[in-house]
């Protein structure tokens, strides 16, 4: 049983590495292939990734339903436009502080309701999403330009090169995919890692070794948070004009699926789920009209004949969740 | 020798004969516009009338021969009314190479598309996106056949303070960029006027359809006049509302409130005598350009379009038809500025067709429309 | 004070609908833990079935007005019921052992699917139901204005909520329906055919959101295929607001709601009212994290 | 003929085997025992047959018949009745529903099920006391009662009990042995699964020991009292 499993999880890190593996070849080759409006979705499917992996620390390690991520996103993409109309900051160190703005939004917001069970801290995140996307339209303070949205002009810089055309936000993106997978592995191993995994797997138990679930589950929404924050102001530089309409419950909605069709708690999984959910529609465009029709009877059937998602992880317990036996 | 020479001549005229061919090939290629609309998602309705319009225009140009001896062809680009789309199609009708592109309807969601089409020098033309914010930006490659709210919000501030004698207004929106857009825009010159104040101001949220609440609020503040500056159903929902709360203060829509569904969901017995700060409809102009093109889509799809905007789709794209016919070029450049400089008095679909520097179209008519117990707009006497 | 009673009016009839449609979201929550984000389409397709009855097929026959509307509503209401039935066969029964997480993306595909089917076969632009078909009568008390259509809504969803509620507490299948919505296997031991359970669910919680949606229909004539979705959200927070999983909970949850949402509009402001709205719910759940009239249970995961 | 035979039974949890293959038979108007430690698989045994899992090989035979992949309701319908371990009554239902329900196939005969709650009212006088009350108000020996009691309204043939003294006081546990002796001694067939190993042994006639998923042991309960594995293992004694 027990050398089952740890030969099982070296399979799978070997697999993972051969996904990651084949992805970077692909991703290095791809470009010189294309045009740029592929490059350029592409660069969304990098962003997706971002945002995907950040919320899966969430849904996927911790297992705390969050269907409202994109308020992070919101508050790390606004304090960018914000901050560099306002005081012409660099991009970089704006990324940095978005980051920890939407990190500290991430543990204020979910403070007081971090104690609520699955379904309901579902709602709640649904709330506090509307929330934000209601107030960033109300233009409080005259801050956030109402349903205008902002205007970015600024861009990242790297040695003087202005990150500007596709294939320089494609580099940038996925640059930052590279960090973040490689943090993500680290974090996975690390004492954290596993600490989350127990909270998922069995609060109660977890609390019972030690380990202090409450602050396990806020560090998991900050840093999910927080990433997600970071990407918002790689977003905002791409946008160059961001408005409430970009951060919709609807688009928390898609990052969810995204995770869970993916496969919950697995790298490869997102970044699979989200590359067919940005290029199934792009593929589908001939069919119009019928396209997002097509879109939710994919998504059903997807569940239906791979309810464990794309790509599995085999770090996410086999054990039926809340399903019954027959 | 001279077999040799007369092989030259043979390669040359050979070599020759595939140049005109490879000439004539290129002349035959199309000349391809894009067309960005939201062909799905809630606005679906629009995108497809604008649709629909661009593509008479189209027939129409290759029938007569296209442009340049060549065919045009409308390469379209579904933004589902969503920025993150409309980046995605901005940059899709860059990589498939389009002269131009007409687009899109909504104002935030134009905003990033016309970002990309500005850095990469694409001419592109608005059909319905008339928040202010657009022309603001000094973008040179970005213009609009539809006019901008001020102009309207200009309009119903006088028309409210002179022609209907109102002293108290009330102004809801329904914090979309268009609505609150033209909801401000009304505000500052009532305010800046001072002929009369803005005793309410409020928004309320698309798609929700109960709004007995605000209007009751409203209500209490015994407006004179009524200016709502969201969209049609909701517009149609709110007098309906109000006339039954018993608020008798006219109701004034803007231009998105035009629309055979605001009578339909108010009904016609209370939407008759509603008022509507409007550009002259289709069926309204006189131009014979007109005629013609709400007679062929009435042909095509049974009724007119039931909205202008559609119809300033039509004249973008013919807009830009004409720059590449008048400067036989294909360069952005070149039509660029022959837009800013060079297009005066076109003679659209829906009037003469000038832009200014920063790429408003000039001279702005506003009507108020009455509806009448017919159960049509027509402009008010 | 009239203005007030003004505004409970409108909050009751806006908090009946909100009530009728988590009614369904409730159900299907309590005895299948899923969260059925579909919900609200099934309202919206009540809504759409409900006016092409009205449009195509009764507006030539010579029938009283009340036949009419009778039969548009049934309709709709049987036509969301199979819908409902139909979906659950489909979309997710197969899921029922593949954890929560992958009927909930499931029910978000099928949302998906319906809004845009919807679309397809009504077209996107705004419907609206016919003027003839909606009676106009309206009252004036003491300056509150009541409309006959107010007085319908809230009288028939508070007689389908009563007639629910008596139907889940007295009757042996209504008693079957709350053993299972607490406890699967012994629910089977009791010779209970859960499958059939969860079908009478599905019947009976679209079948509400139908009726739902034809007499809002009817109420604001505008129908539109996105509206499910706003809706579903509200009546999904309603049922969360009175405790989710609990029958009594929606509905006190729905009226609150609706109630909460035009004091909002009405006194405070109506571009905050959902903050306010989502504000309170986050408040309550703090201090109660079950709902109003949730029971302390742990949670099943 | 057996009531109840177990042939060859096999059952997996995911991908791994619990139940590698037993056979078990269950006379009619028996009591019948099955022992084990925690862990050796009598409750995933008593959940096959009461069709709650289906077993991945093998057969189940009721009266000479197949049931082996018939839903568990269908079985309630031939006459089993499973009162699962930990009572698991329905804790939000009065006492009153929690034992109607337990009737629910004779759900349409109203007579016939208030005839049976009348026995079990008398077989258990606390729970008519308690009627109107919300089962999960009840004392764990109060809800031993109302599960054995719900079991007993679908009228069955067999009941199967899981654990029915587990965490109950000795003078209660004593009680739920009468009743058991009681039920069987009306006609009702019986398959106990219990950990007080010699309170079952002594009313039962027969005995299965299950040992990490196979049947280690079997025979007449006075034999496997004797043995001296059993002793050993299950009785505390040397």
């Amino acid at each position: 049983m027990k050398t089952e499993r740890s030969r099982m999880s070296r399979m799978s890190v070997s697999a993972n590495s051969a996904f990651l593996m084949v992805l970077a070849a692909f991703l290095i080759v791809f470009p010189f292939f294309v045009s740029d409006y592929w490059i350029d979705v592409c660069v969304f499917w990098g962003i997706n990734v971002l945002l995907g992996l950040s919320l899966n620390i969430i849904v996927g390690e911790v297992g705390l339903f969050n269907m409202g991520h994109t308020a992070f996103y919101a508050v790390g993409a606004y304090t960018a436009a914000i901050l560099s109309q306002r005081f012409g900051i660099n991009m970089w160190v704006l990324m940095l502080l978005s980051g920890v703005a939407a990190a500290i939004a991430g543990n204020v917001l979910t403070a007081p309701i971090m104690h609520l069970r699955g379904d309901y801290l579902l709602m709640v995140t649904v709330g506090l999403n509307e929330i934000i996307r209601i107030t960033l339209i109300n233009n409080p303070f005259g801050l956030t330009g109402g349903p205008n949205g902002l205007i970015v002009l600024d861009q990242f810089r790297v040695f003087g090169r202005v990150i500007q055309s596709p294939i320089d936000f494609y580099v940038l993106v996925w640059g930052c995919v590279a960090l973040l997978l490689f943090a993500l592995f680290r974090l996975q191993r690390s004492r954290i890692g596993r600490a989350w995994n127990y909270v998922r797997e069995d609060a109660v138990a977890a609390e019972s070794t030690g380990i202090n679930t409450r602050w396990a589950k806020s560090l998991a929404f900050m840093i999910g948070a927080g990433i997600a924050g970071a990407t918002g102001t790689i977003y905002a530089t791409k946008m160059m004009v961001i408005s409430p309409d970009s951060f919709t419950f609807a688009a928390s909605v898609s990052l969810f699926a995204i995770v869970i069709l993916g496969g919950t708690g697995s790298i490869p999984g997102v970044i699979l789920a989200s590359g067919a959910m940005m290029v199934l529609p792009e593929l589908m465009r001939d069919f119009a009209q019928y396209r997002m029709l097509f879109f939710g009877l994919a998504m059903v059937l997807m569940m239906i004949f791979r309810p464990q998602g794309l790509w599995p992880s085999t770090r996410w317990s086999t054990r039926v969740k809340g399903g019954d036996a027959e | 020798m001279s077999g040799s020479r007369s092989a030259r001549l043979l390669v040359s005229l050979a070599l020759l004969a595939l140049l005109s061919m490879a000439q004539f090939a290129r002349a035959a290629e199309p000349i391809r516009i894009g067309l960005q609309a939201p062909i799905t998602g809630p606005w679906a309705y629009e995108g497809e009338m604008a649709r629909n319009s661009v593509q008479i225009v189209a027939d129409e140009i290759n029938k007569a021969g296209g442009l340049l001896g060549r065919p045009v062809e409308i390469v379209l680009g579904d933004d589902q009314g969503q920025p993150q789309q409309s980046a995605l199609v901005a940059q899709r009708m860059i990589s498939e190479k389009v002269v131009a592109v007409v687009g899109t309807y909504g104002s935030s969601v134009n905003d990033p598309a016309a970002a990309i089409y500005e850095r990469n020098k694409l001419v592109n033309i608005a059909y319905g996106s008339t928040a202010e914010s657009l022309t603001t930006h000094g973008r040179k490659y970005f213009f609009r056949t539809c006019f901008r709210d001020d102009r309207q919000g200009e309009f119903f501030a006088n028309f409210a303070a002179d022609t209907l004698k109102a002293k108290r207004i009330a102004i809801i929106h329904d914090n979309t960029t268009f609505g609150k857009g033209l909801a401000e825009a009304a505000r500052r010159p009532i305010l800046a006027q001072g002929k009369a104040e803005v005793v309410f101001y409020d928004a309320i949220t698309p798609g929700e359809r109960d709004f007995t609440a605000i209007l009751g609020r409203m209500g209490r503040t015994n407006p004179d006049v009524v200016y709502f500056t969201g969209y049609y159903s909701e517009a149609g929902l709110i007098i309906r509302q109000m006339r039954t709360l018993g608020i008798k203060a006219p109701f004034v829509g803007g231009n998105a409130a035009v629309n055979d569904e605001f009578i339909k969901i108010a009904g016609i017995d209370i939407a008759k005598g509603a008022l509507m700060t409007q550009e002259p409809l289709p069926t309204d102009l006189d131009y014979p350009e007109s005629k013609a093109f709400v007679a062929e889509y009435v042909r095509r799809h049974g009724e007119a379009p039931s909205s202008p905007w559609p119809v300033y789709a039509a004249d973008a794209f013919k807009v830009i038809c004409a720059a590449i016919e008048a400067t036989k070029s294909t360069n952005s450049d070149v039509l660029m500025n022959y837009l800013h400089n060079n297009l005066k008095d076109y003679p659209g679909i829906t009037g003469p067709i000038s832009f200014d520097a920063v790429g408003d179209r000039e001279g702005a008519i506003y009507l108020a429309y009455e509806v009448f117990g017919e159960g049509d707009f027509r402009p008010r006497r | 004070m009239v203005f007030f009673l003004s505004q409970m009016v409108n909050g009751l009839t806006v908090g009946a609908v909100y009530a009728l449609i988590a009614l369904g979201y409730t159900m299907v929550y309590g005895v299948m833990r899923l969260i059925n984000f579909a919900h609200g389409d099934f309202f919206m397709m009540g809504s759409y079935l409900g006016y092409t009855v009205l449009v195509t097929f009764l507006a030539a026959v010579g029938l009283p007005l009340w036949l009419v509307l009778l039969i548009a509503t049934a309709i709709a209401t049987l036509g969301v019921a199979l819908l409902g039935v139909f979906v659950e066969r489909v979309a997710y029964r197969p899921l029922r052992r593949s954890g929560r997480l992958a009927a909930v993306v499931s029910a978000l595909g099928v949302s998906q699917f319906l809004q845009n089917a919807a679309m397809l076969i009504w077209g996107a632009r705004f419907q609206a139901y016919p003027p003839w078909a909606a009676p106009d009568a309206a009252w004036n008390i003491g300056g509150v204005s009541v409309s006959l259509m107010q007085l319908l809504i809230i009288g028939i969803s508070l007689m389908l909520m009563v007639g629910l509620y008596l139907f889940v507490q007295r009757t042996t299948a209504g008693t079957a329906i709350r053993a299972t919505a607490i406890d699967h296997d012994t629910a089977r031991l009791m010779g209970i055919n859960v499958n059939s359970v969860i079908t009478l669910i599905f019947i009976i919680g679209p079948a509400l959101g139908g009726i739902a949606g034809v007499l809002l229909g009817l109420y604001y004539r505008q129908i539109h295929f996105t509206v499910g979705w706003s809706y579903g959200l509200k009546a999904f927070t309603a049922a969360i607001l009175g405790g989710i999983g609990n029958i009594p909970g929606a509905m006190v949850g729905g009226l609150l709601l609706g109630i909460l949402e035009m004091l909002g509009a009405g006194y405070i402001s109506a571009a905050w009212k959902d903050v306010m709205v989502f504000g309170i719910l986050i408040l309550l759940l703090i201090f109660r994290p079950t709902g109003i009239l949730g029971e302390r249970v742990a949670e099943k995961v | 003929m057996s009531l109840l035979s177990l042939k060859d039974v096999r059952i997996s949890h995911g991908n791994v085997e619990a139940i590698h293959g037993i056979s078990i038979d269950v006379d009619e108007g028996r009591i019948v025992t099955l022992l084990g430690a925690n862990g050796a698989g009598k409750t995933t045994t008593l959940r096959a047959i009461s069709g709650l899992i289906r077993p991945r090989a093998g057969h189940i035979l009721l009266d000479g018949q197949d049931v082996t992949t018939l839903p568990a309701h269908e079985l309630v319908n031939r006459g089993v009745a499973h009162v699962p371990e930990g009572r698991r009554v329905f804790s939000t239902l009065t006492v009153a529903e929690n034992l109607k329900l337990g009737a629910y196939k004779y759900r349409s005969q109203p007579k016939r099920w208030q005839a049976t709650m009348d026995r079990v009212y008398k077989l258990f006088p606390r729970l008519e006391e308690r009627s109107s009350q919300l089962a999960g108000t009840l004392s764990g020996g109060e809800q031993q009662m109302l599960a054995i009691g719900r079991g007993l309204m679908a009228e069955p043939r067999i009941i199967l009990l899981d654990e029915p003294s587990l965490g109950l006081a000795p003078k209660l546990v004593q009680e739920i042995f009468r009743v058991i002796r009681e039920i069987n001694d009306s006609g009702t067939t019986v398959l106990l699964v219990e950990q007080n190993a010699r309170m079952a042994l002594r009313i039962s006639h027969n005995a299965y020991v299950l040992e990490t998923g196979k049947i280690a042991l079997s025979g007449p309960a006075a034999e496997l009292r004797a043995d001296p594995r059993v002793r050993k293992a299950y009785l505390g004694e040397n």
